[in-house]
């Protein structure tokens, strides 16, 4: 089900509308044009309830396992390089940054400022999936992606994995507890990848806004679909937040 | 003055209006990309009765089933995915969306003098993927069934079974999504398309009903896709977040499952309490007692509904303190329930109580409700529920609610709005004879299967020692009688919209605005927006506006 | 049609003489467990009634015919209140009662008779410690408290014996344990209630009640040779656990005697008392659950041994007060590494090893 | 009939919501994504000193006042109504529900017997 989060609409362009003086953006529904923005906006921030409680199916699921297999999890997360996370983190909140000010721009209808924004917000999102897709391809190396050919060794036996071993020292882990790792994967999968797929939603939503915005479509006083995007770009932002110290900080001393 | 209070104009004279909802646009087209939320009703309406039935055709086959103790009818594995498939039409493709995609989509708008809900398109998305929904739950039943309940208990579902959990899975995700959009519209138009004048507390019960079940649709549905997103993934990929070998915990998917699950049947039936409160007020001409009371149990119901989910677990080996917890939540939900019943109790007191078909299927919820409610509470507290648990006294106490409640709720809605929808009344009095046929065929189909609950009769079983046959025997009696009673509606009330007479604006002289305007409704239901300037059920402003028609016709 | 046909006569007295409306009560619990139970049908018939008795009376009093004129009322904040109160007091009694209930069902006395049950899909096995092996069937005594330690091999099944108004869930991956007592002899239903596939409605048996002394002797008449704790010892030599656990003052591992119920200080610094879901988890997941001073070496046995293996070695490590046995053994088979002096076998103070060194059930 | 009507539609524009719509400046917008790195350097830095049991603690600490930031001033919750408001906050409540409840079951486990 593409999950095309509940913006109402572009400009519309309504055909037959009996009287004229209400704007071409206003549906035939609404009283007034302040009615449809309240309504839109409202209705965006009930859809993002829904992916609280959806990424919070996840988030219990991962509270629950890491109290259960701590140390698996500890040592299971020293694989991850926190380099990279951290400079997503970065990348991503700069583009909250970039979003805001489009819709900044889009209030202040300056459009190439909009189209500039949305362009930076669109770039620095693909810049985000291509350090996740490095990661990812880490993993696939290293064998620690979960399925048949997840490898523990780098668990059972730190020494093989150098570069890890070097920084954090870990001691050899007891089979029974090495292979709860797999857990630990299988949640960094599930949630970096249920995250990295509302990215790739909100990037061709953002591709669709940059030609729209140069057609000149958010600068004209409706701001309501760019408005309700920056919420849904945020919103994911504020998922990765929580996600970059529940996965990569788990415990960094040694 | 006739027992009944329903005023119909003249016959002969009288037409259906030339323009309405149905005849403003005509071709398929028109009715399958439609904004119009009166035109999604009636597409859910229909999509709705026809998984109903389906549903309904899978009850006769357990049932049959049931008739003799050693499983003759079917093989064991047919049986589980009968009943599995039972659960799943039933739960997701009729009792979720029922009453709020048909009755609330048609009349919420209406009732709060607005033109439309807040989000038409969204609101046809939720048909199409209610419809996506149905289609692979039928794909799923070509295909060879599910065989694991409808609560896909791990790790029976992830690795002991092999039948289409995958599809049933995605069936039930789409569908929940649909349920989402419906409840997220609700929400918006209810806060923020009323007319002016149209305070909170104007609003019909009906209205608030529904705000309450789309708070649950919208903050519970989407752990439930959580739930089946990660059961997909461990049953595919075999990851062990529940699997017990590779250190997951089962008891997590019960918990998110219930999550969701334990608020989904007060989705079901928030919005069938919404329609009691309606057709309770209109047929004892009298405003529902307590108003205040009855809008904020809806309300309570859905705030104390995300807490009582582990009721469900009682024996399932959550810590003891855990269950003290959630027993203690379940009764206070159960409270809400008890001050309803007894406000519309009391709305017939002093009231002039006329007993049209709406009314006979209202006093049928009122009786079984209270029946569902209290055995409801013998579940809830963990003493009798170690024994009752798993028996059939949770399949006698479940459909006492959904089918003595929401269904009756469901025919009393479709009754009482069926003339401002189709501008055509229905047949009183075989519906009446519908009514008390339901009413006898539900008794004597499910209160038998108390007894064979506490008998210790377990649940989702093929075949059972000899001892439990007559009982049974006798609520296979009653499924047969019960299948006449839900054919008879569709038979008469196809029949009455090409024979029906004509219903005019408002034919029971109900004071919500939706009966103010013609039947069936303009696209735009009202020319001009209303003002509301009367308090809800407001009888007397209702007896000045007929007094100031009569005058400016006269 | 002046008389019956013989085929329905035959099905009416079937059903006549097989009809039943209650389940007997068979055991200790069970008369209070119905005493709650009418208990809330009293209180549900008479606030049907109540409710019934208000809509019909108002209904006919204040019909179209008899009160064409309606009064509204606005509603009374006094009514509101008892019919919140009456109902929530109500509720909160039995919330009370059925709690006690649940936790007199669910904490299994000291001195009760632990019977070990094992789900699998679709049968039953119980295994009581002398070494009686029962597939969908259990005999128990009258006057004895039974608890039933189980779990399951697959899925979520559930233990239900309707008569003693007992019923637990058996979950894989952890032990769940009830206990009842039964009070009349006499063979009663045995029901798996969680749906656990194909065959859930055959996943049935009998609970057979016997009499103190008919017991005693079902139990000889039907024991398997070794008693559980037997089959324990004979598994805790094959799988080499004697190899750390052998009670030598260098061993790996810890000394096993008298460790069931004792308070140990994991190398986690945390203090639990050894029951058996501790024992089972140390075997399966050992390296949580290492006590502390020793290393964690002991490697899994996670999918190497049968539940029913983890079950007979519970039971004989339950059962090991000494480590005599221990001590011959590893004198005989050698297994150690060449140590320094003889096996000085460390004998516990005060307590002279039983002389035959039989490890009794 | 009408002109009450028309009265009614005029007064109701009137009274609608009277917030108007309130344009944050960039010069927020900046000195919030700024705090946001801050917030992010300071919460890898914190994940490298062993402070036992705060660590956690500290990372969820952080990451709270970050998203706090992000939801009052990048999605204007600070300016918005009342019903905005609520709405992140029932949504916030029901997630505590659900993390609330489920460990109210997983930490007692261990207390009592199964």
């Amino acid at each position: 089900m593409s999950d095309s989060p509940a913006i109402a609409h572009g400009a519309p362009t309504e055909a037959g509308h009996s009287h004229g003086e209400h704007p071409a953006y206003q549906r035939h529904h609404f009283e007034t044009v302040e009615q449809q923005a309240d309504a839109t906006n409202f209705a965006m921030w009930l859809f993002l309830l829904t992916e609280i409680m959806f990424f919070g199916g996840l988030f219990t699921a991962y509270l629950i396992l890491r109290n259960w297999y701590y140390p698996a999890f500890v040592a299971a997360s020293h694989q991850l390089n926190v380099g990279w996370g951290t400079a997503n983190t970065a990348v991503l909140i700069t583009s909250s940054f970039t979003m805001a000010m489009g819709v900044w721009c889009s209030e202040m209808r300056n459009k190439s400022g909009l189209v500039l924004s949305l362009v930076l917000t669109f770039i620095l999102g693909l810049v985000f999936l291509g350090i996740k897709s490095i990661e990812y391809h880490e993993k696939w190396e290293k064998h620690h992606i979960p399925g048949m050919h997840y490898s523990m060794q780098n668990f059972t036996d730190p020494q093989s994995d150098p570069e890890t071993y070097n920084e954090y020292h870990d001691k050899p882990m007891a089979l029974d507890m090495a292979r709860h790792t797999e857990l630990y994967f299988f949640l960094y999968f599930a949630m970096t990848g249920m995250h990295a797929v509302h990215m790739i939603i909100g990037i061709a939503i953002l591709g669709f806004m940059v030609f729209r915005a140069k057609a000149g479509a958010y600068t004209t006083g409706h701001v309501t679909f760019v408005e309700n995007f920056g919420l849904y770009w945020h919103f994911v932002d504020i998922i990765w937040i929580f996600l970059f110290p529940l996965l990569y900080l788990i415990s960094r001393h040694q | 003055m006739s027992a009944t209070i329903i005023s119909l104009p003249d016959q002969s004279t009288a037409r259906i209006p030339k323009t309405n909802f149905i005849t403003k646009e005509n071709g398929l087209l028109s009715w399958l990309l439609t904004g119009d939320h009166k035109r999604i009703a009636i597409l859910y309406l229909i999509s709705i009765t026809f998984f109903f039935f389906i549903g309904g055709a899978l009850a006769g086959l357990i049932r049959l089933e049931l008739l003799t103790p050693q499983s003759d009818l079917m093989a064991t594995d047919t049986y589980n995915k009968v009943f599995t498939m039972h659960g799943v039409v039933m739960i997701f493709l009729f009792l979720v969306p029922s009453v709020p995609a048909t009755l609330g989509n048609f009349f919420i708008p209406m009732m709060i003098g607005a033109k439309d809900l807040a989000l038409p398109k969204i609101n046809l998305l939720s048909w199409y993927l209610y419809v996506a929904g149905g289609i692979l739950v039928i794909y799923t039943m070509v295909s060879g069934g599910v065989d694991t309940g409808w609560t896909f208990t791990t790790p029976l579902s992830t690795h002991y079974v092999n039948t289409n959990v995958m599809s049933t899975g995605m069936a039930v995700f789409i569908a929940g999504f649909s349920s989402i959009f419906t409840g997220l519209n609700f929400i918006v138009t209810l806060h923020k398309m009323r007319c002016p004048g149209m305070t909170w507390f104007r609003l019909p019960l009906f209205c608030w009903a529904h705000y309450a079940a789309s708070i649950l649709m919208v903050l519970g549905t989407p752990v439930l896709a959580i739930a089946i997103v990660l059961l997909a993934l461990e049953r595919t990929i075999g990851i062990g977040v529940f699997d017990p070998t590779k250190g997951g915990d089962p008891l997590l998917f019960q918990h998110l499952f219930w999550f969701y699950s334990h608020p989904a049947v007060y989705i079901m039936i928030l919005p069938g309490m919404g329609v009691i409160s309606e057709t309770v007020s209109t047929f004892s001409r009298k405003r529902v007692f307590g108003y205040t009371a009855v809008a904020f149990s809806s309300v309570a119901i859905a705030v104390f509904g995300f807490f009582v989910w582990a009721h469900h677990m009682f024996i399932m080996g959550i810590s003891n303190y855990a269950m003290l917890v959630f027993s203690l939540l379940t009764m206070l939900v159960a409270v809400p329930s008890a001050i309803k019943i007894f406000n519309w109790t009391f709305t017939l007191y002093k009231g002039s109580i006329t007993f049209e078909t709406p009314m006979l299927y209202s006093f049928g919820f009122m009786g079984l409700f209270t029946i569902g409610g209290m055995t409801g509470v013998f579940l809830g507290t963990s003493g009798t529920d170690i024994h009752l648990t798993e028996t059939y006294f949770i399949v006698a106490h479940f459909h006492f609610v959904m089918v003595g409640g929401m269904l009756m709720a469901f025919l009393a809605g479709i009754h009482f709005w069926w003339p401002k929808m189709t501008g055509r009344m229905y047949p009183e009095k075989i519906s009446q004879l519908a009514a008390v046929v339901t009413f006898i065929g539900f008794n004597l189909t499910f209160f038998p299967q108390f007894i064979l609950g506490t008998l210790g009769m377990p649940r989702r079983y093929a075949a059972y020692p000899p001892e439990f046959q007559i009982l049974n025997v006798f609520s296979t009696a009653g499924a047969t009688v019960l299948g006449v009673g839900y054919l008879l509606p569709v038979i008469y009330l196809v029949w009455s919209l090409k024979y029906g007479e004509i219903a005019g604006n408002n034919p029971w002289q109900a004071t919500g605005l939706e009966w103010q305007t013609q039947s069936p409704p303009l696209t735009e239901n009202f020319l001009v927006t209303p003002i509301m300037d009367h308090e809800a059920y407001d009888y007397e402003w209702l007896e000045k506006q007929n007094a100031k028609e009569v005058a400016s016709v006269g | 049609m002046n008389e019956i046909s013989p085929v329905l006569w035959q099905f009416l007295v079937k059903w006549m003489t097989n009809f039943a409306l209650f389940p007997p009560e068979a055991s200790k619990i069970a008369p209070e467990m119905d005493a709650l139970y009418f208990f809330m049908v009293l209180v549900s018939i008479i606030g049907l009634t109540i409710v019934i008795l208000l809509v019909v009376s108002f209904s006919i009093l204040y019909s179209k015919e008899r009160h064409p004129v309606a009064v509204q009322i606005e509603g009374s904040t006094l009514l509101e209140a008892t019919w919140t109160i009456i109902p929530l007091g109500l509720f909160l009694i039995m919330f009370v009662w059925g709690a006690l209930l649940y936790f007199r069902i669910y904490t299994p006395p000291a001195n009760a008779m632990n019977i070990y049950v094992v789900g699998k899909q679709w049968m039953w096995k119980a295994e009581h410690p002398g070494g009686q092996h029962e597939i969908n069937s259990l005999h128990v005594p009258t006057g004895q408290p039974v608890q039933l330690t189980m779990i399951s091999q697959d899925v979520f099944h559930s233990f239900s014996i309707p008569a003693f108004r007992v019923k637990r869930e058996v979950i894989p991956g952890r032990y769940t344990t009830v206990w009842f007592e039964a009070t009349t002899p006499g063979t009663y239903h045995l029901f798996c209630t969680q749906y656990c596939g194909t065959n859930h409605s055959q996943m049935i048996g009998d609970v057979v009640v016997l009499a103190p002394d008919d017991f005693k002797k079902w139990l000889e008449s039907s024991t398997s040779g070794d008693s559980l704790a037997q089959n324990g010892e004979r598994l805790f030599a094959s799988l080499s656990c004697v190899a750390c656990h052998n009670a030598r003052p260098d061993s790996r591992g810890p000394s096993l005697a008298n460790v069931y119920g004792s308070k140990l200080t994991l190398s986690t610094g945390q203090t639990i008392t050894a029951d058996d879901a501790y024992l089972r988890e140390s075997i399966l997941n050992p390296s949580q659950h290492t006590t502390q001073g020793y290393a964690p070496i002991m490697p899994t046995y996670q999918g190497q041994i049968s539940e029913e293996g983890v079950i007979a070695l519970v039971e004989y490590i339950k059962h090991l007060d000494s480590d005599y046995r221990i001590q011959q053994t590893t004198n005989t088979t050698d297994l150690l590494p060449e140590s320094e002096g003889t096996a000085a076998g460390r004998k516990p103070a005060g307590q002279q090893p039983s002389p035959q060194g039989k490890v009794n059930p | 009939m009408s002109e009450q009507n028309e009265h009614g539609v005029a007064e109701q524009q009137t009274h609608h919501e009277e917030h108007e719509h309130h344009i944050v400046s960039p010069m927020v917008y900046l000195a919030i994504v700024l705090a946001l790195f801050v917030g992010t350097a300071l919460t890898v830095w914190a994940s490298y000193i062993d402070l036992g049991v705060w660590n956690p603690v500290i990372a969820l600490a952080i990451a709270c006042t970050k998203a706090t930031l992000v939801v009052l001033f990048f999605m204007h919750v600070k300016y918005s109504t009342k019903l905005t408001k609520l709405t992140v906050i029932s949504g916030l409540f029901t997630f505590m529900a659900l993390i609330g409840m489920t460990l109210s079951d997983y930490i007692s486990r261990a207390w009592g017997r199964w």
